[in-house]
């Protein structure tokens, strides 16, 4: 029987639903004049469920509904950073939604079960749990996508990113289905994450539980965006809205990372010896096809998917090593790419207005002429992605790298580096543009007045610079989620 | 009040670079003389620095030591010995000349470029007295960005080829060594490069750590065949770009190349002595024949760069032959002291030929060689220390140049007569490009109307050619006082060398 | 009693100081400052070396050798600045600051018109300067110091007139020569402080006999003497800068300086840098006779032919420059029979009447207006009877006619040589013997084609001394045409003609009153170390008899026959029938070719070591950075990856169903991974349970 | 007597029909969404044979979701196809590649 802490655990999550469901109804009985009002209320509303994530915080990890739901560290650091992301992202789209008139309670709503989806799905406990989070999340992201009605790019990013979900979401479910008759065969079934763990010492039907989980692994492999389950990226990234794709960069791959570890770890650990080489084979697959098809990429918007399959890659190779320090090490990955990536989105959405849409590298040239402060913050955003120091985006690798070799699995350290000369260089490319060519007269490079826009841009963006000088609490809080 | 002095040194110019930044594109001056200023404290802290360090005693000095990253047991330590005192003191009187040298010949964006040059000082430094790897690797690729900056934005027409070629280049030789140092890292449990030293490694080990140190390095030097990237960027960078790369940035190298392989794998290190010494003394024979034809004096001066900087590589493997063959402790300090003079020389010397250059080019905008000829009957002043600093270039005794090429030669012939025979071969080589680029741009009538109307050498660039030459003839008279500074610290290293680590 | 070191630095430094304010402070000091603060600086120098000397030789003051400070010190090596002076040192400081002053005093005349005037004074003040430091150093430092000190001053001295194209080329080709010399000296001074574990003199001369039997392993198998290759690689620098062959190629083109510091730098003190080094190295040198018989066979080589160049030469100066030449070819082989007092010996001689002659052509070229053809002259003597006289004299010493200095200095060499036992020691006596004969040809031939015959310039109207004819200015571009002068030859002013006589006088009698003591009187002392075994010297002492028996059985010796010879022969050609030459020339055609293409050595360097780098570096950079290392390994690979990654690119045709296949494949590929690799895993597992 | 394996094999059988229709038609969307839902089928019948054989009913549990969220999704599906024929009057897939490479 649910009781009363069951609610309390899950808190935010309910909190989030009413909040969502209540601008839903705002939105409809507002006039027009009135709706810009939501923003404020939805940045608000992330906040006060920040808040109660972090006060809410239970000493140790604690389940509610008969271990459906988790909440222990990593979830925690998972939902902050969510929240905290998405939050920012919201202040970047105000004005690009205002700017195209695009349905602001809609935006925000979807927005807000977005994110419950992610919430879910990070603190999951149950296969049930990780299909209803993961599910709540693609469907606002595929309408989220699809949001600017009248776009042609937008409507075909939309279909392919459904269509390609669904089939992924449909293997995942159909290794679920393998997994749960597995832990039948010799033992009583479940879809509890903490017991599977157990499945694999007592199944007599062990090729079918590693099937199931290969199936599960396309699934995360579509959500995380790797090789060779990454093709909709590209497409999506581009046709999207900047800030959905800006969403879809952030806050959705710390969801895939949650999801990976739950599924891998939680469920599938003692198959660590097998889905370890095959989440190292993505890797590489990922890096390869990541930096180098970025290079040729001419859309700024195109170029950052590639190079997000490219960070995936980083990203595996921590989850790889199959050890605390190795998810430590992805998740500070996945923290700080999702950080650069909205600190590059944001600077698109900056410089985008009505009627143009900042997403050509060639819209930079000469941005330093024209606005020094954001093109600062574009090349702090691209030294940070291409791991440079001081930046965090250095850190990042070198952990995951470390985390790599920790697995003796020097050689893969050794073609992450490999791929990380390459990479350098179209994130250089884009530096070259804003700072080393000169702006074309008549040239079309406006910033965004909005204030807020500017002070919370200029924050992220120096928080790389900060992280990179000090980035030893971010370490501590997720060694300490994994019991480090 | 000198706790923290590396600390001041490492900062004062990083921040002071920001308000140098705010001071903005509107008002060049204020921007130019807070440069200066912060330029100026920076170099007197150096001489705090220089007061401080107890030259006799030896060993690492000044520490400082904060627990950076507790997970990761990385920490924020600095300390100096005399080698990294020279080459800080050397930094840092660069980096006034370098500020003044650009004063009004940069007008587009002076602040943005002032501020770079501060950063860049401020990293440069950092690298040379960073105690812990990890933080040595951060600054040593940091200093990439705001060089990445100042050829990109300031340099010649080709300059967006040159500078990217530069970053990735160099980023490309770092990476390995990066993995290097993560994997001593999962062996010793910590950055600290004291501790690594201690750390006994498998001769199989030391080999790729060594080779993944050794390109990280040998990229920076430049050592032959993976120079190319340094005459492209010397010709493309704007002339404070050349004299900081030049005198500074190539030190680096070498510097890592002390601090890294010398104490971490020794064993390696003696056992590819001999690859580091043949590119070494092919960067002498062949890189000269290469300079003898270069129509670009920045070209020119770059491959005579490489040929230099072959005599440091050259001293540094040569002790390791010296000591662990014939077993020659002193020579082998002898060669490691030379190697030591010369960057410091270089530096300066070098440093002194591009600023030259750059006066030059400031007046022709041409840096072709055949577009000069008869600069001495415009500019006797000019053609004084243009004169001075080539004959430093081909070593002439009395002047800096001379003293390291000496020592390096003289113990190398201990080592073994060839590699002193094609060593003291720069003497020809090195005289026949420096000396023919002087006929060529100096003597002779006036060809060029242009060069007639060259105007002399104003005050400011006076006072910044000055200041180069009193530095290498101080040196080449005198070496004492910094053969001194150094001695206690060089022996330490040469008696690490004949440690065997297997 | 001993020398106080602050009179050695005074010495040393006062024509620095004077170099320092006629160079940086000219401007305000103007021409007459800037010659007074450099000849004063001189002259304070003179007066103290011959101070030195009088102290070291009558006042009975030992030999000074202290470190002045420490250059650097590492471990138990140091390496100071300090002097060494003993007598041999004293005997060169007073050549050197004597011949420096007369010098400084000339040029007030013959550079009365140069815009250089201030700069021209400040280089020879510091070219003395760096001599000083070069014959005072008492260790193996500071002699590179001076060494290269001196080639510098050389270089810019000889490209002083800088427009000119030949003088430009002149000075880089003498530098280029002289650091291939220095090559050699640099890796002599390695060998040394290899062998001897020191740079200083003293301690490396002591530990000089712990050389024997030591050896250098050059190539397997291959062990080389140790003295042998210290000293052969010391001599390769005496080479380059004396001038021997077959370095000697710079010293002709050298003539393109002013000849004020052709007779200072190029005939009496640079040039003589070398000799001075092996004599001062004689400890060192005495320990390898295979190396003595090296120096005596290239000196001997070097005396015979390069005097013969000096025959066919029309240009004054060259010829006295292939003259000097030859004459440095004489000490070196005094050198190699190790008869070291007799190469210092003749050094000091030669350089009293070589500058002389130097200084004499160039007053003579002032008179023609800087026209150095000896074509257009002729029948000079009767416009300048002082340069003519002193011009004879300085012939007469160098021709060695017996009671001229030059007599002395030569001839005991020439016998001393016929003396000697050392390998090529009979090759090198039949080249100083023929020596002695073309000595006398080109001399002769040069004073007659110069002061005597009939006139062959012809002298435009009179008009008012404009002393156009001294600016250098029009000689550069000599817009007047060969032989033709403004107005009529006359003897120099007395600046020029006053170092004429006190060059004179030394000339003609130094050797009389110290052959004696310096050659048979063991005057050197411990400076100078000869292994009493090939001690010719001594052998020759046997039987001197005073500098006047000497001299008069001088007039019975082979040289002074071969002598009368050369100069009966040249008055009849150039005096009584001035056709012969033309048809002796005609005779003697392929010979005079050889002789006038300087056997062919400048064309043979120039193709192969000028030209031949040149194109080697073109052939390394083309072929080396530009095409293997940019390229192919940089720009190749940055290329390789952009066609990749185009290909790569395809994979995403933007047709869903792609994209679906795509996700499949990977399915199937980690299934089949499994199956494929995988089953081993499971057994293992299963095992586990 | 039909055994666990026959139902098993019949839910490959139905996926992989359903994933051949995903990638094989090139024509029309709507098959697309066809082979979707067919897809989820193939899943539910996996998951109700396990539960019924292994007596659990939290499989079956899972189908009742499976169901829901797959109606949801069929309903988003539609409206984006209907989006995609506005804007390009065309649901033929052959036609949807304006973004490649």
């Amino acid at each position: 029987m649910p009781n009363i802490n069951d609610i309390l655990i899950m808190l935010p999550e309910f909190y989030l639903v009413a909040a969502a469901c209540l601008l839903l109804l705002m939105d409809a009985f507002m006039k027009p004049a009135q709706r810009p009002l939501l923003h404020w209320v939805s940045i608000i509303v992330l906040l006060v469920a920040m808040y109660l994530v972090i006060v809410g915080q239970p000493p140790q990890t604690v389940t509610a509904f008969a271990g459906m739901f988790v909440r222990d560290g990593v979830s925690e650091v998972l939902k902050v950073f969510t929240l905290g992301v998405t939050a920012m992202l919201m202040v970047y789209s105000r004005p690009y939604l205002i700017d195209r008139k695009l349905p602001i309670g809609e935006f925000y709503a979807l927005l807000l079960f977005a994110v419950i989806g992610i919430m879910l799905l990070v603190s999951a406990g149950n296969l049930i749990t990780i299909y209803l989070g993961l599910e709540l999340l693609s469907l606002s992201s595929y309408a989220l996508v699809a949001l600017s009605r009248d776009a042609r790019l937008t409507s075909e990013a939309a279909i392919k990113y459904f269509v390609l979900g669904a089939l992924a979401s449909g293997m995942l479910l159909y290794g679920m289905s393998m997994v749960y008759g597995a832990s039948g065969m010799g033992g009583t079934p479940s879809l509890d994450l903490a017991q599977l763990h157990q499945v694999m010492a007592y199944t007599t039907a062990p090729t079918l539980l590693v099937f199931g989980m290969i199936f599960m692994l396309v699934g995360i492999g579509f959500k995380l965006g790797a090789a060779p389950f990454h093709m909709w990226i590209p497409d999506v990234y581009q046709g999207a809205p900047t800030p959905i794709t800006a969403f879809i960069a952030s806050a959705s791959k710390l969801a895939a990372f949650g999801m990976a570890w739950r599924l891998l770890d939680g469920g599938m650990g003692d198959l660590s010896q097998h889905w370890q080489l095959m989440l190292a084979v993505l890797a590489v697959v990922s890096l390869a096809i990541g930096n180098l098809v970025a290079i040729v990429q001419t859309n700024l918007k195109r170029m950052l998917a590639y190079s997000t399959i490219s960070h995936m890659g980083y990203l595996l190779l921590g989850l790889s090593a199959a050890g605390p320090e190795g998810y430590a090490a992805s998740m500070f990955y996945a923290i700080c790419y999702a950080l650069m990536g909205l600190a590059a989105f944001g600077v698109m959405l900056a410089l985008s207005r009505a009627g143009f849409e900042c997403e050509e590298i060639a819209d930079l040239k000469g941005l330093n002429q024209k606005a020094p402060w954001f093109a600062f913050l574009m090349l702090l955003a691209m030294f940070s992605l291409a791991g440079v120091p001081p930046l965090v985006g250095f850190w990042a690798k070198a952990l995951v790298l470390e985390a790599a070799i920790h697995a003796n699995m020097l050689w893969l350290a050794l073609v992450g580096v490999v791929f990380a000369i390459i990479g350098l260089y179209y994130y250089l490319h884009v530096i070259k543009v804003m700072y080393f060519d000169k702006a074309e007269e008549g040239g079309t490079l406006v910033v965004q007045q909005d204030k807020s826009l500017r002070v919370v841009l200029s924050l992220n963006a120096l928080l790389l610079l900060a992280l990179g000088m000090y980035w030893g609490p971010l370490l501590d809080w997720c060694r300490h989620a994994f019991g480090l | 009040m000198f706790n923290h002095l590396l600390s001041l040194l490492i900062w004062l110019p990083v921040v002071g670079a920001i308000p140098v930044l705010l001071a903005g594109a509107a008002r060049p001056h204020l921007a130019r003389w807070l440069s200066m200023l912060v330029a100026v404290l920076t170099f007197v802290a150096s001489l705090f620095l220089l007061q401080q360090y107890n030259a006799a005693a030896g060993g690492m000095q000044l520490t400082e030591s904060y627990l950076w990253i507790a997970s990761w047991g990385v920490h924020y330590g600095l300390a100096v010995d005399g080698i990294s005192v020279a080459l800080i003191v050397m930094t840092t009187f660069v980096g006034i000349l370098v500020i003044a040298g650009a004063w009004e010949v940069i007008q587009n964006r002076p602040h943005q470029y002032m501020a770079a040059m501060l950063m860049l000082e401020g990293l440069l430094i950092g690298v040379f007295c960073a105690t812990d790897a990890l933080l040595f690797y951060a600054l040593f690729e940091a200093i990439l960005i705001p060089m990445f900056i100042l050829i990109g934005i300031w340099g010649g027409p080709r300059r967006v080829y040159a500078t990217l070629k530069f970053f990735i280049y160099t980023f490309f030789g770092s990476v390995f060594m990066l993995i290097a140092l993560l994997y001593l890292y999962q062996k010793a449990g910590t950055f600290d490069m004291a501790t690594l030293a201690a750390l006994p490694l498998t001769m199989k080990e030391q080999t790729w750590i060594f080779f993944a140190f050794l390109i990280a390095f040998a990229i920076k030097v430049p050592m032959v065949p993976v120079h190319t990237w340094l005459p492209d960027a010397h010709v493309e960078a704007p002339t404070g770009g050349s004299v900081v790369l030049a005198a500074v940035m190539l030190k680096v190298g070498t510097y890592g190349m002390l601090r890294f392989i010398l104490p971490i794998v020794p064993d390696a290190g003696a056992h590819y002595a001999w690859l580091v010494i043949v590119l070494s003394l092919v960067a002498i024979v062949y890189i000269g024949y290469v300079a003898l034809v270069q129509e670009d004096m920045k070209k020119l001066v770059a491959y005579s760069s490489v040929a230099h900087m072959g005599f440091v590589t050259l001293g540094i493997f040569v002790a390791f032959l010296l000591v662990r063959e014939s077993g020659d402790v002193g020579m082998a300090q002898l060669a490691m002291q030379g190697a030591m003079v010369q960057m410091i020389s270089h530096g300066f010397v070098s440093g002194a030929m591009f600023t030259c250059i750059g006066v030059l080019y400031d007046r022709m905008h041409t840096r072709s060689i055949k577009d000069y000829g008869g600069v001495i009957n415009v500019m006797p002043w000019f053609g004084f220390f243009y004169v001075l600093f080539a004959m430093a270039n081909c070593g002439l005794p009395g002047t800096s140049g001379f003293v390291g090429e000496f020592m390096v030669i003289l113990a190398s012939f201990s080592a073994n007569p060839w590699i002193a025979l094609f060593a003291a071969f720069t003497l020809i080589i090195g005289a026949a490009y420096t000396l023919w680029l002087v006929k060529r741009v100096m003597w002779g009538d006036i060809t060029n109307s242009h060069v007639a109307e060259m105007k002399e050498i104003n005050g400011r660039e006076t006072f910044v050619l000055a200041f180069f030459a009193i530095a290498v003839l101080a040196l080449g008279i005198w070496p004492q006082p910094l053969v001194h500074l150094m001695n206690s610290s060089v022996s330490q290293l040469v008696q690490q060398l004949a440690i065997h680590k297997i | 009693m001993s020398l106080s070191t602050s009179i050695l630095l005074t010495i040393a430094l006062a024509p620095l100081a004077g170099c320092l304010l006629a160079g940086f402070l000219g401007k305000f000091i103007g021409r007459a400052g800037a010659h007074g603060a450099t000849i004063l600086g001189v002259g304070i120098s003179c007066a103290l070396s011959f101070y030195v000397l009088y102290q070291l030789t009558l006042g009975g003051a030992e030999a000074y050798n202290q470190n002045i400070y420490t250059w650097f010190q590492i471990g138990n090596l140091n390496a100071s600045v300090g002097f060494l002076v003993d007598r041999l040192t004293a005997m060169m400081l007073v050549v050197v600051s004597f011949v420096s002053l007369l010098v400084h005093l000339y040029t007030i005349g013959y550079m009365a018109d140069d815009d250089g005037y201030t700069r021209f004074f400040s280089y020879i003040s510091l070219f003395t300067f760096s001599m000083f430091m070069l014959v005072m150093s008492n260790n193996f430092v500071q002699l590179f110091f001076g060494w290269e000190a001196v080639g510098l001053v050389s270089y810019l001295l000889i490209g002083f007139w800088y427009k000119r194209p030949t003088a430009i080329f002149a000075n880089l080709k003498a530098f280029l020569v002289n650091r291939v010399g220095d090559f050699g000296f640099l890796l002599g001074i390695a060998a040394v402080l290899y062998f001897l574990h020191t740079l200083d003199y003293a301690t490396a001369f002591g530990a000089a006999p712990g050389l024997l039997g030591r050896t250098l392993q050059i190539t397997a198998g291959t062990q080389w003497d140790a003295a042998t290759v210290i000293c052969i690689c010391l001599f390769v620098g005496a080479m380059g800068k004396s001038a021997q062959v077959p370095l000697h190629v710079w010293l002709p083109d050298s003539m393109e300086g002013p000849t004020p510091i052709s007779a200072l730098i190029h005939a009496a003190t640079m040039v003589t840098a070398g000799i001075f080094m092996v004599a001062r190295m004689s400890p060192l040198f005495e320990m390898s006779s295979t190396a003595l018989s090296f120096v005596l066979v290239i000196g001997a080589t070097t005396a015979l032919f390069t005097g013969l160049i000096g025959i066919v030469q029309n240009d004054i100066k060259r010829v006295i420059a292939y003259s000097t030449l030859s004459q440095l070819g004489y000490m070196t082989v005094a050198l190699g029979v190790s008869m070291y007092a007799g190469a210092v010996f003749h050094l000091m001689t030669h350089a009293f009447f070589k500058a002389l002659l130097f200084l004499g052509a160039g007053s003579v070229i002032i008179a023609m207006h800087h026209e150095q053809d000896m074509r257009y002259m002729g029948g000079l003597r009767k416009y300048m009877p002082i340069t003519w006289i002193t011009m004879w004299i300085g012939s007469l010493a160098l021709v060695a006619v017996p009671f001229t200095s030059g007599f002395y200095s030569k001839d005991a060499i020439i016998e001393a040589v016929g003396l000697s036992h050392r390998w090529g020691a009979h090759y090198a006596y039949f080249c100083v013997m023929a020596g002695a004969l073309v000595t006398g040809l080109y001399t002769f031939r040069q004073m007659y084609l110069t002061f005597h015959g009939e006139e062959r310039f012809t002298v435009l109207a009179q008009h008012g001394h404009g002393g156009h004819g001294h600016d250098d200015a029009h000689a550069d571009h000599g817009h007047h045409e060969p032989g033709v002068l403004a107005h009529a030859p006359k003897e120099s002013p007395w600046v020029v003609t006053v170092p004429l006589v006190l060059l004179a006088i030394p000339s003609l009698l130094v050797g009389f009153f110290s052959a004696g003591p310096v050659l048979f009187g063991n005057w050197f002392g411990s400076a100078i170390h000869v292994d009493p075994a090939d001690n010719v010297l001594g052998e020759l002492g046997q039987d001197f008899h005073g500098s006047l028996a000497m001299a008069l059985h001088g007039f019975t010796q082979l040289p002074f026959l071969l002598v009368l010879v050369a100069f009966v022969s040249c008055t009849y050609i150039y005096v009584f029938n001035p056709a012969m030459a033309g048809k002796i020339k005609r005779a003697l055609n392929p010979l005079w070719v050889v002789l006038d293409r300087k056997y062919w050595f400048d064309t043979v360097y120039f193709a192969v070591f000028a030209q031949g780098s040149v194109k080697l570096g073109r052939l390394l950079w083309q072929a080396g950075d530009k095409a293997a290392i940019d390229d192919v390994m940089v720009n190749g690979s940055v290329k390789l990856v952009h066609r990749i990654a185009t290909s790569v690119r395809r994979l995403q045709s933007g047709y869903l169903y792609h994209y679906a296949f795509a996700m499949i494949l990977g399915l199937i590929l980690l299934l089949g991974g499994y199956w494929l690799m995988g089953s081993g895993h499971m057994g293992s597992v299963l095992a586990g349970q | 007597m039909i055994s666990l394996a026959h139902y098993i094999v019949l839910g490959a059988v139905l996926f992989c029909i359903a994933v051949a229709g995903l990638f094989i038609n090139r024509k029309n969307v709507i098959v697309l969404l066809m082979s979707i839902e067919l897809m989820l089928l193939a899943v539910n019948m996996n998951f109700v044979a396990f539960s019924r054989f292994l007596g659990d009913v939290s499989g079956q549990v899972f189908v009742f979701f499976i169901l829901t969220v797959a109606a949801a999704e069929a309903a988003i599906g539609l409206a984006i196809l209907v989006l995609l024929f506005r804007n390009r009057s065309t649901i033929n897939i052959a036609d949807i590649d304006s973004m490649k490479g």
